[in-house]
């Protein structure tokens, strides 16, 4: 019993880490766009497939490939930028009609990538690994290079906020972007190289999971329930609340296959993200 | 003494380390109308705001013609007779000036959701019966030919009169303006004091908001002055303004003149 | 060394300054003062490229600033502080500072330093959030904030807004010094007693158009001045 | 061919009614419902269970429209205090929930198989092949009934204050109305509306299963409300129309172009993505709407 619970809060972190990653994304652009990006799990899977092209057509090797898809990934968001979001930002447009938007760049990125990869599941071009038994819970290799790369990232984007002036420029953006505009950020630089950071992170959050389960181009959509529940659960805009938020909608949803059929296991997500929204709506470490 | 409609006592309300109203009470006897006056930031809309339900004070009563009205959500407090227009006009800009208007009557059956559909025919009378008197007040505010358009298509001084009008659709028992002047060119702003009084006349209370001081000289029966969250002065609005003391609020208070 | 030439503006269609013209010359304290409303802080919006410019232009150093992006002022010498909201809460007093040098190149320590010696009771609480400070606090540091450029001029709305009257004294007296390291200052005022006392000139508005304009000192004796507040004769 | 214009009919009327739902939630109400597919499969499952178990039609269908409303007011209370976008986070959220439920709730639902061979209406007393063009005639008679009592609402008292709602909750509330009941009804009857369609879908497809209520089928709501121009009820029903034509003329054309079946899908999705995306940046009021009277403001 006791190692039945102990894989599962493994599998738990693992996954936890995955949403995590994703909800810090999706928590930094709500908190500088001001909008819920409802394409921002299709960016995951733009990543993942962009590890898969380059891994595919060149020998540059499998991590190379992973980089160079989080690059063009983060170059994808940026052109993004530049083409859509810059000029609703500049129109006046309010946020709802910039979140029906954001669904219909879901739709595109999604079915593009249909045309490009055909529908059907593809694995990424590694090894298949024995798994590694740590005192009765058993791991891949691959579940331990995602969490130890997910909490490299979580600390890199802690210094990015607390370090750098872009960091900074961001946190003074999202807290009264008016003073930003007069104190002279160039408040339209600093919102791409937010997008940027944002989709980077969701290409490695999509690269994550393409590791340990397989790629599909409905992958990132199919997990925005969980990666909406976890920046919710931490306060929406929040990216520390969005850290926590994912770690543990990622091991309630694994525990709770304990007790609950394994289907259910999203519901979990859902049934935490209302029990928020009535009693904690600002989330568990207030958001915005 | 005329019968009070509104009683504040010792309401505050903070706004973080601000405080925006701090201590403040008040009384507003029926059938008058009361001018609250104070130099930018005194706190006068957050008063507005607290009255009308809009916000929720931090400690202190406000009774509305004999209850305690502190806690009930705005609708309520608005279903019972006070109503209120805010500073900057918030007229509904896609929708008709005569929507707009028919918005304000209160207790329509209409509004119940099956009531146009199974009650048809009285929904139907009610409606002429509101379109009615939606068109006498605009007619009233000299609005009328203006009926079909869209409010967004308003001058601001327009939708200023609008909210006004709108808010007598509701026959409210207490009506508080805020900055009814504002935006309004100096003639109509001449017969909107003609109105204003007309509207006392017929028994309504109200109290005002407003900046240009000649306008709530002309009209108010009562004058309280604001600064800094708290009642400076008030009275007769002619010994109230007289006071150095208000001119020196709104000048700028040296540490010597505080009280 | 500023100069607006007959502007008109407002945020939406309707102006909210009509045909208003200004000067403030090289060195000098200017106060606007004026009633509730009559435009004061949409006069210094305008200024800093915030509003919707219908008419006129705007000179700083000679040059047309109109229509420029609020970044290139402040890389042209402009500083400003809004009225309120004008320290970042969630940030440290020293992430303030730093957030108001991202238009430098460099040499952020040494102009922390010389604000802290304007100011030297930010010193105790650089790590602190801006959000915790006191009123009076978070004042000196939004003005410490707009010093770091190290500007040649300040655009200051009405600075003594919300304060007690023994910070107030203070903050002009600030005010005043931070004139005499040769910082050009233009602000709006609703405290127009003490306000004027530490000014060279001053301008009075009403309905978004200046009224009368003269020496700070005497400009209170006007009787106009009393008419424009209160209407009384 | 004749099958194929009643197909057309059909499917343009259903969605058309299934879209209505969705217009007064958003068109009149400014409500996002990102998961309106949810209420029409509730409609769908909740109509043909109850069939299977000989509960007549005349109850059956009106159970799965208020068990939908329900869950629509539930949804709007948990999420409606807050800003608009947890309604949009909850419904999307919710569909997923409810395809999951009846994809993994078998001994209900018969998960991934779906129902088949449930009892449509009068079949004994209809030919087989007359019942399309029968449905169809229904289909239209429902919508041009749903029209007329949402025309009705709209131009009521009740739509005014959904307008002024979506205008500007604080003058409603400063004007007495409780904008938040207002709210909620409008989720619960918008969603009502859909399990109508719901129902009418399942009678019309003879099979249903949880992947014909995937999250995209929300976005067709989506796409005919801001086609038409939102607030428009007419407009929604001219979007249906307009976008099942650009279905089946797509469909058509597929011969033609040398793409596996599943990349023409995808490109007409594509398409059917930018062309969401090129509405909310070029003319958010929609192809018919006025730009006054705008849902999205400025």
């Amino acid at each position: 019993m006791n190692t039945m619970i102990g894989q599962l809060v493994a599998n738990g972190v693992v996954y936890g880490c995955i949403i995590a990653l994703a909800a810090i994304g999706l928590s930094l652009a709500y908190r500088i766009m001001n909008f819920a990006n409802f394409a921002h799990g299709d960016f995951l899977t733009l990543g993942a497939y962009f590890t898969l092209f380059f891994a595919a057509t060149s020998n540059l090797g499998f991590p190379l490939a992973c980089v160079l898809a989080v690059l063009a990934t983060a170059a994808c968001a940026a052109l993004l930028d530049i083409a859509i979001w810059k000029r609703m930002r500049s129109s006046g447009a309010n946020r709802t009609a910039i979140m029906i938007l954001s669904i219909g760049v879901s739709i595109a990125i999604r079915n593009a990538l249909i045309i490009f990869f055909r529908p059907d599941a593809l694995r990424f071009p590694v090894p298949v690994m024995e798994s590694i038994n740590l005192g009765g819970i058993l791991l891949t290799y691959f579940q331990i290079a995602v969490v130890l790369i997910a909490f490299t990232c979580m600390l890199v984007v802690h210094s990015i906020l607390s370090r750098t002036i872009l960091g900074k420029s961001m946190r003074a953006l999202a807290d009264n972007p008016n003073l930003a505009r007069i104190t002279g950020i160039n408040v339209d630089q600093v919102v791409r190289y937010t997008w940027m950071v944002s989709m980077g992170l969701a290409a490695l959050a999509g690269i994550m999971l393409g590791l340990v389960t397989h790629l599909n181009p409905n992958m990132g959509w199919s997990i925005i329930l969980p990666m909406f529940a976890a920046a919710i659960l931490g306060g929406i805009g929040n990216a520390y609340g969005a850290m926590a938020g994912g770690m543990i909608i990622g091991l309630a949803q694994e525990i709770s296959t304990a007790f609950l059929p394994a289907e259910y296991k999203i519901a979990v997500s859902f049934a935490i993200m209302i029990a928020v929204l009535f009693f904690r709506p600002r989330g568990l470490m207030g958001g915005t | 003494m005329a019968n009070e409609i509104l009683r504040i006592e010792g309401v505050r309300k903070g706004f973080g380390g601000l405080k925006a109203v701090d201590n403040c009470s008040l009384s507003v006897p029926e059938r008058t109308i009361v001018g609250l006056i104070g130099p930018n930031g005194a706190g006068k809309s957050t008063l507005f705001d607290l009255i009308s339900g809009f916000i929720k004070p931090d400690a202190g009563n406000i009774i509305f013609s004999g209850k305690e009205i502190v806690g009930l959500p705005a609708y309520r407090i608005a279903g019972m007779g006070l109503i209120r227009t805010f500073q900057i006009p918030r007229a509904l800009m896609r929708m008709t000036v005569l929507e707009n208007m028919m918005l304000g009557s209160q207790n329509q059956l209409g509004e119940m959701i099956l009531a146009p559909i199974i009650r048809h025919g009285r929904v139907k009378a009610e409606e002429r019966a509101i379109e009615k008197k939606a068109e006498d007040i605009l007619k009233f505010f000299d609005l009328l030919r203006m009926r079909d358009e869209y409010a967004g298509s308003m001058s601001g001084g327009q939708k200023k009169m609008l909210e006004m009008a709108r808010a007598l659709m509701a026959n409210p028992r207490l009506l508080l303006l805020d900055e009814p002047f504002a935006g309004v060119n100096p003639a109509l702003s001449e017969r909107l004091i003609e109105k204003i009084k007309l509207l006392r006349k017929s028994g309504l209370t109200i109290m005002i908001i407003e900046h240009a001081i000649p306008y709530v000289l002309a009209l108010s029966d009562e004058l309280y002055v604001l600064n800094k969250g708290a009642i400076l002065a008030s009275g007769q609005p002619d010994k109230v303004i007289s006071d150095s003391r208000v001119f020196e609020a709104y000048l700028g208070v040296g540490s010597d003149a505080q009280p | 060394m500023l100069s607006l030439e007959s502007i008109t503006a407002g945020y939406t269609d309707e102006n909210i300054i009509t045909d208003l013209s200004l000067r403030v010359e090289e060195g000098e304290i200017v106060t606007v003062i004026g009633p509730n409303g009559c435009g004061k802080s949409t006069l210094m919006k305008s200024i800093f490229g915030l509003t919707r410019m219908r008419g006129g232009r705007i000179l700083f150093l000679g040059q047309e600033i109109t229509g420029l992006r609020p970044d290139q002022l402040v890389k042209r010498g402009l500083s400003y502080v809004p009225q309120e909201k004008n320290v970042f809460a969630a940030l440290t007093v020293r992430e303030n500072l730093e957030i108001g040098a991202i238009a430098l190149k460099g040499g952020i320590d040494e102009r922390i330093s010389l604000v802290l010696e304007l100011f030297p009771a930010l010193a105790d609480r650089m790590d602190q959030r801006a959000g915790t400070l006191s009123g009076g606090e978070q004042k000196m540091l939004a003005v410490g904030r707009a010093m770091i450029i190290n500007p040649s001029m300040l655009l200051l709305d009405e600075p003594s807004a919300a304060l007690s009257p023994k910070i107030m004294g203070q903050l002009f007296s600030e005010i005043q010094e931070i004139n005499e390291r040769g910082v050009t200052i233009l602000m709006v005022e609703q405290n127009a007693r003490r306000a004027l006392a530490i000014s060279d000139r001053g301008y009075v508005m009403e309905m978004g158009k200046n009224r009368l304009e003269g020496p700070a000192r005497s400009l209170l004796d006007n009787p106009e001045v009393c008419r424009l507040y209160l209407g009384r004769k | 061919m004749q099958d194929y214009l009643v197909s057309i009919i059909l499917t343009a009327g259903i969605y058309a009614i299934f879209a209505l739902g969705l217009n007064l939630q958003w068109g009149y109400a400014g409500l996002l419902n990102f998961g309106h597919v949810a209420f029409m499969a509730i409609g769908a499952y909740t109509t043909v269970l109850l069939s299977m178990n000989e509960v007549p039609l005349i109850l059956a269908v009106p159970a799965g429209m208020v068990l939908a409303g329900a869950c629509g007011a539930f949804l709007g209370v948990a999420t409606l205090r807050l800003r608009e976008d947890y309604l949009a986070i909850v419904t999307i959220g919710f569909s997923e929930i409810v395809r999951f439920i009846l994809l993994n709730w078998s001994s209900l639902t018969r998960g991934s198989f779906g129902l088949y061979g449930y009892p449509r209406p009068l079949e004994e007393m209809i030919p087989h092949e007359d019942y399309n063009l029968l449905l169809a005639g229904v289909v239209i008679v429902v919508l041009l009934l749903v029209y007329a009592l949402l025309e009705i609402l709209a131009k009521s008292p009740w739509g005014r204050v959904l307008k002024s709602v979506r205008d500007d909750e604080a003058v409603s509330v400063s004007l007495g109305k409780n904008a938040f009941s207002y709210k909620v009804q409008s989720l619960a009857l918008g969603s009502a509306i859909a399990a109508l369609a719901g129902s009418m879908l399942a009678f019309y497809l003879q099979y249903i299963n949880p992947n014909n209520f995937q999250p995209i089928e929300t976005f067709y709501a989506w796409i005919m409300v801001i086609l038409g121009g939102s607030g428009s009820n007419r407009g929604t029903i001219a979007g249906a129309v307009l976008l099942w034509g650009f279905f089946s003329t797509t469909r058509f054309l597929e011969g033609y172009v040398s793409l596996s079946p599943s990349a023409s899908g995808a490109l007409r999705m594509v398409i059917i993505g930018l062309v969401l995306i090129a509405l909310m940046m070029f003319r958010p009021q929609g192809l018919f709407g006025r730009k006054e009277e705008l849902a999205v403001g400025k």
